[in-house]
């Protein structure tokens, strides 16, 4: 990597957040007129727990520098137990990402409540300066990416099979 | 520097925050020297609050802080007040503000250390009442003082007085270097 | 056998004479041993780190850097709250600040790990293994005499400093000074201030806390207040001629000339005797008034100890002690 | 073509001052699906939601992406405004473009790049969604109030007086809660039993309330409109149905112990009712104290009662209601300042008591009939100090927060001592003087009137001299120290959420915020409800307030059950857990990990595994519309990707992702 390649380069980060903690957080940061790097692109969930794996794993392939799943500090979630299975499942995808050659430090996963604009700020801000440290992504799985493609006529098909339901 | 600036390295350095006081004057109730003071320790908050450096350097309750900690310990906000008291007495002291008495007592103790390794109080007290120009002040206890033989009349210097000096040397170049680079 | 490295204070050479050799017997009969630094200077008191950051955390180091040295296993301890906020905040500041510690080693000339705690008197005497000594070690008890525990606000703060829980009414030294049967007062300055760092170039402002506290010890209806420092305890008693004086010219409008104290002396009732802890637990003890020194103490002791110790007059106690 | 329609609202300038949304407007038009994108000043105006329906007519799009700010200020809006246009509610998205994009990034181009992402994200999305449709629910028309203080009582009252049931629950033997401790109420002064008592028992007599005293709540399951609550009747070894509260075993009872009604200033039996006017007026056994139940000896209320009520071998007693909405109105304690405060004597001071206690100590039917006296040697107070901000506005010691109510009471207090003692002399310390309320400000001045000398500066420690008390503070505004010699001290300590109140929010699964508080659903817009349907909060267990605030938001309560209550059925969110029966395995993980137990296997044909093609019943999971809350857990947990969710289905989460790379 040459080193204009290093000082421009904004990695893209994908952050998962319940709707009841984390996003309400990311607002109220908003509301506070509080400023953070513009890395990071919100993907809105009811609860950390219905984060996939999949999605985490389908972010590297198509060319994330970094994944962020955010929610409710364990024990206060919105649907009592959800976050308790995504610290869970944080352990093991570190695993995962490592055996798959991504590097665990561009998966984080943090608790960060409605009221903690503050922290929300503090962890995209570290977060961001952590993934841009370690440069792009060597992940993007670019025939995947070619071939997905969303024609017009595949969406189209797709939901009046749907909209038929 | 500009005056705002030191403001902020100063209470930077005692980790201190004026917009964490809000004033209640908890510190100030229970301060043991307010009584003494000019401003005392809630005025010291109030005047960093409205920058008024000029008036914390210059003000005696800086020299009065005893250092007990008191106002700390009960402040609702944790405001640490006699660290940033003593920054600012250093800062004070760089810019050649001082309160005379302190400076004596401070400077014939230190002269003392330097002599002797310890404190000689005989010594001690007799060059501060001369240089302070208090010559009675506490003399009614000398007769006591001597005649119980409560204080040696010959100094007795300890054998490392040459290492003590030097460390006192050392530590006040430290100081100026300290500045120097923070400048 | 508990053994610590020892740091006496200038004091102990001089104006702490009585209480210095209290120490010695206490100590001595409890059965702790007590090394003391080699060489030690001047922790630097009030002056040194008003003056200077640096020489204010360097004088305290060099002595604590030679216990690290001489006694790598022992804890430091001293007697004087000066002396133990001094030395207790260069162990802090090497533990906890970097940049101290560098600038520490740096004028030292030599390292300093701040590995070894230091302690004061009233941790060591606290402990159940030493409180159970000095129980065996008491040889007579006082009957009724009221004390004042006075800890001395550097014994006790800064809280992240010395970790000091009750920094309001601490109990340690109370807890001790039931032992010998005197009877603790609950009383309102424990931690208070003395003013005794200021009592040379602030006189006029230092004198009236000092003042404060010895009438809000005899208000509670203590007969001694008793201190863990010398410089507190030289403090407390040193003017209470000049104080008694002072009511006296509140009381009826009329000045004194203030060199009279040296000749013109209180009556009993208007002052209060300060004695150390270990003064008073050394008396307990055994430890006779001659040996112990009792007669330096600027506010005389005598007549407290024979009214505390039951089946002795006064002058029966002046003779056998003082 | 899927006829998306993309409006980037500017928010005034809110927006555009930070990203330039006609650049993000023209990038709409470009992206899959996107047949017509336009900005506007303000997309939730009337003008704004009038250009989204004509557009809807004139370009025929069938599903809309608004840019504009959080979702969870206007999608409700905007929902509702589909509604109207009859394109189904649920095919629109909206991309948080000022919360989360123009007002926390400076740099404009930057800002840009990440609005358009976002917006490419929700075309994505939206082109994925699919028309829902609500369920309607049955409710069941009962409401069940928690806590029998003030707002409880007020919030049983109203629903009943609508013509709905309700039962009150309260752990204590009485209701009342704190008001009826008190002795009068600011700004009125007015005898705080005379307002409270006739409530009381207003609600006893009450045809529509039924009285749960001595009562907890065990368990709460199900959904609003369709809970069930499982409460427990504390063993009271009295028979209240024969019962007619005479007293005499109460009189009889050899056992004393501290009252805590009277805050330990008198002592009371160990068969008690918690105060004279209590409702219901009859005693209960306190198991703790009760000799006869300690050690078996005793039984001495047993032989006096005429009427053989009391029953030793009582135990607790469980059932379950099912109610369609709950209020909370668990309330609060007062903070323990002698473990928050050392300098002001930690409890060591007999001398030093705390407002409440003062309420017991001049309240008329109190434990000195109203004398005000010192606790300890029973002497009238000459000079009485008052301390505000007692555990409150002290992040250290107590509490962040401001109580609210101090500022007030304790100028009453003042008020009630100049009543009572001639010549007395109150010093009231204080940092600020909120007085906020109608009435409140002059109800300040009167006080000041009264000559009490309010003293600027927070109290840094008390002690002790000879007999008397001194505070010793700062005149902060003379910038002396002050050492004020008291006989008696007040301490006015901070509210506190009431113990229990976090377990009890924590069975109907509503939140509570850093300092125990219930939280409501919107600080501004919905005051009264929490974010779990049907349950809403009546007074301080949502955070510290006085009496008509806490009067006015159980009123407030009270509207929105009886608004609930009168629906005989409602609509359900249609955003919850979707079964593919042909996929879904039966293995039951979905089951495992549903935290609503919305989830049970149910039986569908099918046929046997190993080819042999026998038909069978096999086991698939089945989603109740009604409990399911939306959560997604399922999703992950479901191995064969039978279970999704609809609104977050896989495949538009996975569409959103993808966007993001093109």
């Amino acid at each position: 990597m040459g080193i204009n390649e290093a000082t421009t380069y904004e990695p893209k980060i994908l952050a998962f957040c319940c709707n009841w903690c984390t996003y309400t957080g990311a607002d109220l940061a908003g509301l506070n007129r509080m400023k953070y790097p513009a890395n990071v692109r919100v993907v809105r969930v009811p609860c950390s727990g219905r984060v996939n794996p999949q999605f985490i794993l389908r972010a590297f392939a198509r060319g994330a520098d970094g994944v962020m799943v955010c929610g409710c500090h364990p024990g206060d979630c919105h649907y009592t137990t959800g976050n308790y299975f995504t610290r869970r499942r944080f352990m093991l995808m570190k695993k995962v990402l490592e055996f798959n050659g991504i590097e665990p430090q561009r998966f984080h996963a943090r608790w960060i409540s409605g009221s903690e604009a503050a922290k929300f700020r503090d962890a995209v801000t570290e977060v961001a300066q952590v993934v841009k440290a370690l440069g792009p992504a060597a992940t993007k799985v670019t025939t995947q990416a070619s071939s997905k493609a969303p024609a017009s006529a595949d969406i189209e098909s797709s939901v009046q099979k749907e909209g038929a339901l | 520097m500009n005056e705002n600036h030191t403001l902020e390295h100063l209470m930077k350095k005692a980790d201190v925050r004026s917009y964490d006081c809000y004033q209640c004057g908890k510190c100030s109730g229970g301060c043991p020297m307010a009584e003494g003071m000019d401003l005392g320790p809630r005025g010291i908050m109030r005047s960093a609050q409205i920058g008024a450096l000029d008036s914390i350097l210059n003000s005696s309750t800086i020299w009065l802080c005893s250092g007990c900690y008191a106002c700390v310990d009960r402040c609702p906000h944790d405001v640490n007040v006699p660290a940033f008291i003593e920054e600012a007495r250093y800062e004070a002291m760089r810019r050649g503000i001082v309160r005379r008495d302190s400076e004596v007592l401070n400077r014939t103790f230190l002269a003392n250390i330097r002599a002797f390794g310890r404190s000689h109080e005989m010594l001690l007290a007799a060059f501060y009442n001369i240089f302070a120009l208090k010559p009675t002040q506490d003399l009614t206890s000398l007769p006591h003082m001597i005649s119980k033989k409560l204080i040696p009349i010959k100094p007795d210097p300890i054998r490392g007085v040459g290492d003590v000096q030097a460390i006192i040397a050392r530590a006040e170049r430290l100081d100026k270097l300290v500045k120097e680079v923070r400048e | 056998m508990l053994r610590y490295a020892y740091f006496p204070g200038c004091a102990s050479e001089s104006t702490a004479k009585s209480t210095t050799l209290a120490n010695e017997f206490v100590f001595g009969a409890v059965g702790i041993d007590l090394v003391e630094i080699e060489d030690w200077c001047c922790c630097g008191a009030t002056s040194a780190h008003t003056l200077s950051e640096t020489v204010g955390l360097a004088l305290p180091a060099r002595a604590l850097s030679r216990a690290e040295r001489d006694h790598p296993d022992l804890d430091v301890v001293t007697g004087c709250a000066s002396c133990y906020a001094r030395l207790k905040l260069a162990n802090y500041k090497v533990r906890t600040d970097k940049d101290a510690a560098w600038l520490v080693e740096k004028a030292l000339g030599r390292p300093y790990t701040a590995k070894n705690e230091v302690l004061n008197f009233l941790d060591i005497l606290s402990l159940d293994e030493v409180k159970a000594s000095i129980e065996t070690a008491i040889l007579r008890k006082f009957k009724d005499l009221k004390v004042a525990c006075y800890y001395g606000c550097l014994n006790i703060r800064p809280a992240e400093v010395t970790g000091a829980k009750d920094r309001e009414n601490p109990m340690a030294m109370d807890e001790i000074a039931v032992l010998t049967g005197a009877v603790p007062v609950d009383w309102g300055f424990k931690t208070e201030c003395c003013g005794a760092a200021h009592q040379n170039d602030a006189a006029r402002q230092t004198r009236p806390l000092t003042a404060r506290i010895l009438e809000n010890a005899m208000a509670a209806g203590a007969d001694v207040i008793l201190t863990a420092c010398p410089m507190c305890q030289l403090n407390l008693e040193m003017r209470q001629t000049e104080y008694a004086r002072k009511r006296e010219e509140k009381k009826t409008g009329k000045k004194v000339f203030p060199l009279l104290d040296m000749v013109i002396k209180p009556e009993p009732q208007e002052t209060i005797p300060v004695l150390s802890l270990t003064e008073l637990l050394a008396i307990a003890m055994g430890a006779g008034g001659r040996r112990l020194s009792l007669d330096v103490h600027h506010v005389p002791v005598g007549g407290v100890i024979a009214q505390g110790l039951s089946g002795m007059n006064e002058k029966e106690v002046r003779e056998a002690f003082i | 073509m899927s006829k998306v329609g993309v409006f980037v609202c500017h928010c005034g300038t809110n927006i555009a001052a930070a990203v330039d949304v006609v650049r993000a407007c023209e990038a709409a038009k470009s992206m899959p699906g996107v047949v017509h994108a336009a900005e506007y000043k303000y997309m939730c105006s009337e003008p704004g939601q009038q250009m989204i329906l004509d557009a809807i007519k004139e370009y025929g799009l069938k599903r809309i992406v608004i840019a504009s700010c959080s979702p969870r200020m206007h999608e409700t809006t905007f929902r509702k405004m589909l509604k109207k246009s009859g394109v189904n509610e649920y095919l629109i998205e909206i991309a948080n473009i000022r919360e989360q994009v123009a007002w926390v990034h400076d740099d404009k181009e930057k800002a840009t790049e990440k609005a358009i992402d976002l917006i490419r994200m929700a075309v994505a999305k939206v082109c994925r969604d699919e028309p829902l449709k609500s369920q309607m629910i049955p409710i069941t028309k009962r409401a069940l109030v928690i806590g029998g203080g003030i707002a409880g009582i007020q919030a049983a009252l109203d629903i009943a007086d609508a013509g709905h049931e309700v039962t009150l629950v309260e752990r204590e033997p009485s209701i009342g809660g704190r008001m009826v401790m008190l002795d009068k109420t600011f700004p009125t002064l007015d005898c705080s039993a005379c307002i409270s008592t006739p409530k009381m028992v207003d609600v006893s007599a009450h045809p529509n309330i039924r009285l749960l005293a001595y009562s907890e709540v065990a368990k709460v399951e199900g959904y609003i409109g369709n809970f069930t609550v499982t409460i427990r009747q504390k063993a009271r070894y009295v028979n209240h149905d024969i019962c007619t509260g005479c007293g005499a075993c109460s009189e009889k009872c050899p056992a004393k112990v501290p009252s805590a009604f009277n805050k330990g200033l008198s002592k009371r039996p160990a068969i008690y009712t918690l105060f004279p006017q209590a409702v219901p007026a009859k005693p209960v056994i306190d198991k703790d104290s009760c000799i006869k139940l300690k050690s078996g000896k005793c039984g001495v209320c047993e032989k006096i009662c005429p009427l053989g009520c009391i029953n030793y071998e009582d135990e607790d007693m469980e059932f379950t209601e099912d109610f369609g909405a709950i209020v909370t109105a668990t309330g609060y304690q007062t903070a323990d300042w002698a473990q928050m405060y050392d300098e002001y004597g930690a409890g060591r001071f007999p001398d030093v008591i705390d407002g409440l206690t003062f309420e017991r100590l001049v309240n008329a039917s109190g434990p000195t009939e109203g004398h005000i006296v010192r606790p300890s040697d029973g002497t009238e107070p000459k000079t009485i100090s008052i301390i505000k901000c007692v555990g409150s506005r002290d992040p250290k010691k107590g509490r962040a927060y401001c109580s609210r109510a101090c500022c007030m009471y304790a100028a009453k207090h003042a008020r009630q001592i100049f009543g009572k003692i001639e010549g007395v002399r109150v010093f009231i310390f204080y940092i600020d003087v909120r007085t906020p309320g109608k009435g409140y400000e002059e109800f300040y001045d009167k006080t000041r009137e009264d000559g009490a000398i309010y003293v600027r500066g927070r109290v840094s420690r008390i002690y002790k001299e000879g007999d008397t008390l001194i505070c010793q503070a700062e005149d902060s505004l003379l910038g002396k120290q002050v050492r004020v010699k008291s006989d008696l001290v007040i301490l006015e300590t901070a509210m506190e959420p009431a113990e229990g109140s976090a377990s009890v929010a924590g069975m109907l699964g509503a939140a509570v915020d850093g300092d125990g508080w219930l939280t409501e659903a919107h600080p501004k817009l919905r005051p009264v409800e929490t974010q779990v349907g049907g349950v809403f909060l009546a007074g301080v267990c949502q955070g510290p307030k006085d009496i008509p605030d806490t009067v006015s938001q159980a009123s407030a309560a009270a509207a929105k059950v009886i608004g609930l209550l009168n629906k005989n059925e409602m609509e359900s969110s249609p955003m919850i857990a979707s079964v593919e029966a042909d996929k879904c395995s039966g293995c039951s993980a979905c089951e495992a990990i549903c935290p609503y137990k919305a989830i049970t296997m149910g039986e569908q044909p099918g046929r046997e595994a190993g080819g042999n093609s026998k038909k069978v019943m096999r086991p698939i999971a089945v989603v109740n519309a009604g409990l399911c809350q939306g959560c997604g857990a399922c999703t992950v947990a479901c191995r064969t990707g039978a279970i999704d969710l609809l609104g977050y289905r896989n495949r538009q989460i996975l569409e959103e992702v993808d966007a993001l790379w093109v």
